[in-house]
């Protein structure tokens, strides 16, 4: 019978059309939080993750990920089987996990908006799509990958996406170099608000529903794991929430003013911390993952920027920090096998191990391609350009033409 | 004829529209800008950068007027956005060299009646 | 085997899904419809019914209004088993439900915009997902509720959800008044036109494509149910479709212009009479039930108006009378059972005193709930506040900056 | 047992409610594309599409599709049993053919934007969604339609929705006329560029989004197809990032900028190109087709501007031109059947009459209808209505008022 | 040196502008206003309640020209403009103090050469 | 009294506007405008056809100022706007009629105090 088949089919294909259409949720969320001037231009970046990373992850990078693998990384071609015994045809587990691959580097999108060539982009998203992300995400998701042989938890990707994703980031971040005028002379530094936070709003929605996708479409199977699925959606939903409260409390406090921008991020600060452990923690550790993630985002956000690393969406507090948060929370709260309840540290060092292993992966390679490129073909658009706006210096088109 | 120029309070656009067409001003041309002056606009944290916002949301009337309304319509702008408050607003007047209005070519005074 | 619960879960999973993404198009559709001083302001607050209402709804709601009753009230804490015998995890059932509530204040937050403070508005959330709304749903949803066991139909909650919220969102109108400037000392009313029409189309759209989660997602199994989910999908879309023509019509006779924003509110009125009634009524009846929605809302909204309830987007008009009108229209052409069939008044009463009793208490408890805070705390910005915009005075930020 | 039913009918309905959603797409997409002082009138208009072409196409359309016919036009009313042995409810089935049927009216939409009356407009969708678009359809998918019983192959419809709502969209637009100011006397064409961007690519991710309903929807069946399921969707995404990379390599060679709204529209060709064959074709055959639907697109849009066939929004490049394209590679590179493997010019030939009869019959029969239209009713804005905009003149409302 | 602001329809920029650049007179700083004059503007309905929107959507062109092209510009923006309805709009003339060209720092008749 | 209307590049505005605070000139208006001049604009390509798009987003920064004033803030803007790049923008400067403070009802010099 294929009955099972269809079921899981039909659960998996819409899950991996949620986490699509994610992609979407990237664009906007990150438009809105940029300057008008270079809204059209953080569009393109996301559409060449899509096509460029698509068509680099459907040739090599899949197959590095999912191919027979001694522990490192796969070999192949095109779409394979995965060798995990699934229910679902190869070429929806490959949709599945495409969605996975672009999520992370459209988290990179993010933090080199406003000032990266668009064609040294797409170098780099065939680089990372091709080779840093699958090779990561291997070791954790390929059946034979070291980590995975370790132990470790990473369920629907804290540390394969959101960890390696958000490292990467930073490295770019810090390769390119600050926004002009981002920082002043005296070490100080200047608020760039975000031109359009409806937008950015919109984006997060998208981003949010997405994940109903992006973790319960994690089981990989609906009539094996059911009951896991109203599982993962219960810790999913409450860690977002509790993050975006934990934000509004800690900016209210701090600032004395609700950061809105910064409760969106809170939202999703708890989403990506409780990817790595929605399968295995209790709701109440739900909760404090997310609370957690929320107080995390709003120091990471500061520290970045202390750093004078120009983030402009927050992409490595987001993803970056919180995906290294998660992971390790696991190896605190899940059941059974946590510290917390097994007393047992082997566990949770196989957890803190294996996200390192993957945000120093992830930055390093990042780093070095970066500069690379940075002494070669050169990544960043010129002075002019970015005084003038990507979107007209560069596109040729201005975001909004309200005259007429 | 003169050109009256009006900084004022978004909510008070409303009124002072209609305090001139009630007075058979109906001429005038609005625009959206930002500005401060007494009123220091605010200093915000923005994700933790603090942010000088020194700049408020208003509105910039203008209207161009017989040197005999004049007076007319600055009393009408003062009554409709006075509250007392700081960033009631300013309003500039400055001499028009000349006027015309398109579909006549009327010249001068006679383009404003 | 597990496979009724598996396809089960699929399916009421993503209707959940689908219900949840609803939430931005309330932010969004209230956002377009309000000043662009206070865009950010209402985002704000639908944020906070999701994470004041999802941790109020998940602590004391959810079994207040699914726990063991005697009729009135369910007891317990957390996700207990709804004592419904579904198919599905109690953790999906819980998020769906959990959908239905945050639906239900999301609709007060568009009644209080522009003017409300939001962590008074915080507090009425949990006030309202912890005890308003569960009490007065499970009255009807609940398997001992006592208008369940009076055989009330409420099928995805015209009453439950629509009337409940439009008439606690009326309470609240009333309560804190009019925006500065709406109403005029001769009695006359301003218009305050929505600031951005393509945004505000967006979230119904948003709206609208959820809507095909809320209402066939109530069949709550799709094993036993597969046949009426057809049923309920073209009756859903009959009736949405009817409102907003009905509203095109009647404001292009009554107006001399077809008014789009309520048009939108149209079509959304045309959703919720037909969310009561879409198991029961022919697609005829559904046409029906819409073409009157669609004028409900249109007399609604201005006699509202004339009332001097300042309701900047039309909720009381659209989920409030719309609510009722589904309501009872099921007690009319519910095939067999309605009024029209049977000639029995029994089945009629039961709809009408259901909804009139649930419409009633939502109000007045949200009335004294809101007069006491209104009294202590204060539930309103200060005036200063509300004329710079609460975007900039109280949250710092602007919604649109572009001058870069 | 049911579970066969219950599993197709989840399949299904999920998959046409996403490609309900698509509305919401079009609507956006269109919107960012024109001007502003326009923007609420082309909401409008999708909004007709959905409520004139819903009621027409539930009356009398569906029927003329799907009813008992000798080749040419079903008959009947309402909803019929389509007589094609489904596994799911005939209501589900209307819905999903209404989705289509929506789809290529609204393509129509977008071409005659800024300048079309909307009452006219809406006697136009009853004309196309009762008669034109059912007639064409039901000859690819009545199971005695012509095309049908040659062996035409048209999976989701490249053929059936987007060339017979391209064809249909240039004559709507060559009968129409120009926008005011489009194209100077010299014979020179202005550029009239779209006022939002970031809005008409939210409009593209929703359609982008929605097409993974569109075409796995086609399958009809999980239960069934469930393999077949996977194979859709890789080439659905393959083809459409190949149209999107066509589109950026080049403009960015032809015009020596990337021309981000034609990356768009790229990515929306390859989707339109490969919806015929996405059932039949090899990935590296989808590959191809979204290369060329990339170029044509590019072409296409710049030769009907040659013509000074004025059509905002690209409708007819994107899906009339595309359209054909898909529908005649399926005829070139369908696994086994096409002419590249068989060798045979059989089924080829089919697949080029085929389209071309439903191009050219869209074509005429919209032309006809609008002409009489024209010189009877008027089908035209007056000129005061379009300089001044038709939001301000004919709704008496502005898209946007941003001053308080 | 004069200013000339002429109050036009936003559809009619396009026309304007290239009859300047196609004058020589390349230089010039556009804004979008909203205005009522002659033109009265919509009365309308919004969610049933009447509504005076009465301010139309115009752009505001601002050219600083030399005493010697004054007449020149003045009769390309009506010449552009002009329908012969009402709402064409108007031209405004000031008298200039002081001109700078922040590039050169020249000043006077220099800094808009 | 004269009024100070610069054209400036939006990037310029914070250290202009810094520069003004810091000299204890904190009144001004500020809009957004679009402009040509010395610098032309983009010609593009819009969708295969060619799109003259030659206006550039730009700054309008206005400030009534005493004539003692006039000189100290147009250095001001001339040093923060410089850069030595055609686009750096200009500044024209108008003589001022009159002046009103709304709140206060002050005239003339003592209302731009
Ligand atoms: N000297 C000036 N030059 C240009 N604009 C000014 C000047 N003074 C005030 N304004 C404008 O008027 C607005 C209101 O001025 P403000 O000083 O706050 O009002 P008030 O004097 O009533 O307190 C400011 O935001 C600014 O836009
Ligand atoms: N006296 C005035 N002061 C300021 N702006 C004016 C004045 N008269 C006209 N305008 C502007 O010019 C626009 C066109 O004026 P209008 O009187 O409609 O033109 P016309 O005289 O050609 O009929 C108005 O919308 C307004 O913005
Ligand atoms: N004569 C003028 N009249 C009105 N605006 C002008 C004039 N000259 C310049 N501008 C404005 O100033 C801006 C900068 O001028 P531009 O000539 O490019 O600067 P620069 O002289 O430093 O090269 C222009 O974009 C335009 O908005």
């Amino acid at each position: 019978m294929h009955l099972t088949n269809a079921i899981d089919t039909v659960w998996v294909t819409i899950c991996a059309a949620l986490i699509f259409q994610m992609e979407g949720g990237f664009a906007i969320l990150e438009c809105g939080f940029i300057r008008s001037k270079n809204a059209t231009s953080i569009i393109a970046k996301v559409l060449v993750d899509l096509m460029f990373g698509g068509i680099a992850f459907y040739a090599i990078g899949y197959a590095i990920m999912y191919g027979a693998s001694k522990g490192f990384f796969g070999t192949g071609f095109g779409i394979i089987n995965s060798g995990l015994n699934l229910t679902i045809p190869d070429t929806i587990f490959w949709f599945l996990q495409f969605g996975f691959a672009v999520a992370a580097i459209s988290i990179v999108s993010g933090a080199v908006a406003e000032r990266m060539k668009i064609w040294s982009y797409a170098v780099y998203v065939v680089a990372f799509t091709a080779f840093i992300y699958p090779l990561a995400a291997g070791w954790i998701w390929n059946a034979n990958g070291w980590l995975a042989n370790l132990g470790f938890n990473d369920f629907a990707g804290s540390a394969a996406v959101h960890a390696v994703g958000g490292w990467a980031a930073c490295a770019a971040a810090i390769v390119l170099g600050a926004r002009l005028g981002k920082y002043n002379k005296d070490g100080s530094s200047n608020a760039i608000p975000g031109h359009n936070i409806p937008l950015a709003a919109i984006g997060a929605f998208i981003l949010w529903f997405g994940w109903f996708g992006f973790n319960p479409g994690s089981t990989l199977s609906a009539v094996n794991n059911w009951n896991l699925i109203g599982k993962v959606v219960v810790n999913t939903f409450l860690a977002s929430i509790m993050g975006g409260m934990a934000t509004m409390f800690y900016t209210s406090l701090r600032y004395k003013k609700i950061d809105i921008t910064m409760v969106i991020n809170g939202i999703l600060a708890g989403l990506v911390a409780i990817t790595a452990g929605c399968n295995l923690v209790d709701p109440a550790f739900a909760i404090i993952i997310g609370l957690f993630a929320g107080i995390l985002v709003d120091i990471g956000v500061a520290a970045i920027d202390a750093l004078k690393i120009d983030d402009p969406v927050g992409a490595i507090a987001v993803h970056g920090v919180n995906g290294v948060w998660g992971t390790i929370a696991v190896g605190l709260f899940a059941s059974e096998k946590g510290l917390l309840f097994s007393g047992s540290f082997n566990f949770f060092l196989v957890q803190v191990i294996g996200v390192l292993a993957v945000a120093i992966f992830s930055f390093a390679t990042t780093y070095a391609v970066l500069s690379i490129m940075k002494k070669t073909v050169g990544i960043r658009i010129s002075k002019n350009e970015e005084v003038a706006g990507i979107d007209l210096a560069v596109y040729g088109i201005e975001a909004y033409s309200t005259y007429e | 004829m003169k050109k009256i120029e009006a900084i004022i309070k978004p909510s008070k656009l409303e009124a002072i529209k209609e305090g001139l067409i009630d007075a058979d001003i109906p001429s005038m041309t609005i625009s959206e800008v930002k500005g401060c002056g007494k009123q220091k606009g605010f200093r915000e944290i923005y994700r933790g950068t603090e942010f000088k916002l020194n700049l408020l949301n208003k509105i910039k009337l203008e209207c161009v007027v017989s040197d005999i309304n004049l007076e007319k319509v600055i009393e009408i702008i003062i009554d409709k956005a006075y509250t007392g408050e700081i960033g009631d607003g300013k309003i500039f007047v400055y001499d028009v060299a000349d006027a015309v209005r398109i579909r006549t070519k009327e010249r001068g005074a006679n383009a404003i009646k």
